[in-house]
């Protein structure tokens, strides 16, 4: 995103064409989405927000000024996914003692699980098996769901079409994480080939070229889940 | 299994072995399969994973699953496979390549083996690294008095002229009019209907749905609205017939709906 | 609140040589206010604050330095009691709500009420209720009111001249009526088999009654029935 080279291109694109409607200035429309951000506890998207203001506004350039106006603050713009949420900064942690909700002790089977999901999604449950060496057990999935990390995603295109899964938004949001492709270490993985899904040699053929697929799919898969 | 059970055993065992069995009963119940009892005993060989000696490897795995066995150890049966596994793999790896021998080779399948540990390995760094991030209620907080936005439901009541005329006259007739019609057979015939859908047709200048022209007092029980529905519909098709009335319905099992046929409209 | 946990303040305490130990700047205090209100879930008291805070700091400054930097803002610091939180500016209350139409059917009450005044305009809540047979709620009248569909008329000449209801131009818009007058009358409504012929005899004078309103509003004296 390039606002910072203009300054005013609301107002000239409103003198341009939409002269009937002229948008509030982008100070209006900062404060506009500072109070709309402001208010929820949930990240909203660029949509949520231009949906309720008022016609002609730029929602996003205006979540790019109020993202630099509260650089260093106590609490910062975060982006989520597609979506923004004011989040206190991480060094003042230590005031919020009262605040703090109970962050529920993961299994080591349910970390494992939810980190494959994360680096390896979409992901079925054969592959995260395949992965850990030991079956997932339904409550694994279960509490991960549950928690709202993670979610079906598109049925795989193999034999018996398996379901796959897939991170949240929330996952994204309760690790920081502006998008899937900020995960530590993502890239040197990948790199490694450490991402690749290989078969044992010698195994079917036809499953070798069901998994070929699926790793280029995988590879799309999560830039366009969480595409800007 | 139970240190109780140890003692009953024969053979008397020393302190330090019943340590060591138990230490052993603690550990199988805390790995979680034999690719993490493989990574645990790779750490022994103090390399790096990508060259980790598989041959070694196996070895140690048979030798473990031995201890287990002579400690009577029940281990799950896929601890066993991945033993007979191994012990293939280990003699693969010993014997010279057979060129008649199908398959992939003994390097191959090692290969995939140190992959998959390396593999398994990444992952539980990678899961480390993500616990370690700001968590959200942890390091990082939300709006904690959020202010939801507020749903404004407008109601906007709608009636039909129809709906008028029907609660009119069911304040000029009362309730005399239930028992009248509960006094009839259960039938409502189509002549009935065509009777009664010319008096009302007229007053139908918007498309109105056939049910709002049941009479009163056939509504509720299923049997006679049935009969009205089908009385009315055939009547309202007459009328069409002869030009009084235009009727459509825009999908099958959609509602029926009706109107004036008016010459006036286009 | 234990400060224990914190570093700083318990290196302070424990040499009990404060003066040492600089209070943290005043601009790191004010995000620790900013941090601190926006994540709670309650308005927060300076004691609150400062309890929280390292030691040495005027949790009193820094919310004043705070509360001028949120002037004009989407967002304002406000003082709820002795207490303080953060609250959406007052002019942007209108994104804080989302507006949706429901589109419902009027009660029988509303409607016979409807049905009684537009063949009977104009005409008062006694009579509403003797045609009716059951008094007449005031929410059914408010209703009608609200909808715009009756109105008040001029009041009766009788003894306490009670007010009488009349329909409106958007009740005929809505009905698609010119006049009141187009309304069917009771021979209509007879030949149409709305009206069961055979009124029961305590209904004959209501029935008369009927035709007689019914001549009314073919004819144009309507509003003149209760003048006298």
């Amino acid at each position: 995103m390039t606002d910072d080279e203009h300054q005013e291109p609301q107002a000239e694109r409103d003198t341009e064409t939409e002269s009937l409607f002229e948008a509030p200035p982008m100070g209006e429309q900062e404060r506009m989405v500072e109070a709309m951000l402001f208010a929820s506890a949930h990240p909203l998207t660029l949509r949520d927000m231009a949906a309720r203001m008022p016609h002609g506004c730029d929602a996003a350039e205006a979540v790019a000024y109020l993202r630099k106006r509260y650089e260093g603050r106590g609490v910062r713009l975060m982006r989520v996914g597609d979506a923004w949420a004011f989040r206190t900064a991480p060094d003042l942690a230590f005031l919020m003692q009262k605040e703090s909700t109970e962050v529920r002790k993961l299994s080591r089977a349910a970390i494992e699980t939810l980190a494959i999901v994360a680096y390896h999604q979409p992901v079925t449950r054969a592959e995260i098996e395949e992965i850990r060496g030991v079956s997932v057990s339904r409550g694994t999935i279960d509490q991960l769901l549950e928690l709202d990390w993670i979610r079906l995603g598109r049925r795989k295109m193999t034999p018996g079409r398996p379901v796959t899964f897939v991170v949240t938004p929330e996952f994204l949001d309760h690790f920081s994480l502006e998008t899937a492709r900020d995960l530590p270490g993502l890239k040197e993985l990948r790199a490694a080939g450490l991402l690749d899904n290989r078969l044992p040699p010698g195994a079917m053929a036809a499953g070798e070229n069901g998994s070929d697929d699926e790793d280029d799919a995988t590879g799309d898969g999560q830039s366009e889940l969480f595409e800007e | 299994m139970s240190a109780e059970e140890f003692e009953e055993d024969d053979r008397p065992l020393s302190v330090a072995e019943r340590v060591a069995a138990e230490a052993l009963i603690v550990d199988v119940d805390g790995y979680e399969g034999p690719l993490d009892v493989l990574l645990m005993l790779s750490r022994t060989q103090k390399v790096d994973l990508r060259k980790i000696s598989i041959l070694a490897l196996a070895k140690q795995y048979l030798a473990f699953v031995e201890k287990a066995k002579a400690l009577r150890i029940e281990l799950a049966a896929d601890y066993l496979v991945m033993a007979a596994w191994l012990a293939f793999l280990k003699s693969r790896l010993l014997l010279p390549p057979d060129p008649e021998e199908e398959g992939p080779s003994g390097e191959e399948l090692a290969a995939h083996l140190a992959f998959q540990l390396e593999r398994l390995q990444a992952m539980r760094d990678a899961a480390a690294q993500l616990m370690a991030r700001n968590r959200l209620g942890r390091d990082v907080f939300a709006r904690g008095e959020a202010e939801e936005v507020a749903r404004v439901r407008k109601v906007s009541y709608s009636a039909t002229l129809l709906d008028l005329m029907h609660a009119y006259a069911r304040i000029r007739t009362k309730d005399e009019f239930r028992p009248f019609v509960l006094d009839r057979d259960r039938v409502y015939t189509m002549e009935q209907a065509l009777d009664r859908m010319r008096g009302l047709v007229r007053f139908q200048g918007a498309w109105t749905d056939l049910s709002a022209f049941l009479p009163e007092g056939w509504r509720v029980d299923p049997v006679m609205r049935r009969s009205a529905t089908a009385a009315t519909f055939a009547a309202s098709l007459q009328l069409v017939k002869e030009g009084q009335l235009d009727i459509r319905q825009s999908d099958t099992f959609a509602p029926i709906e009706l109107r004036r046929r008016d010459d006036r409209r286009d």
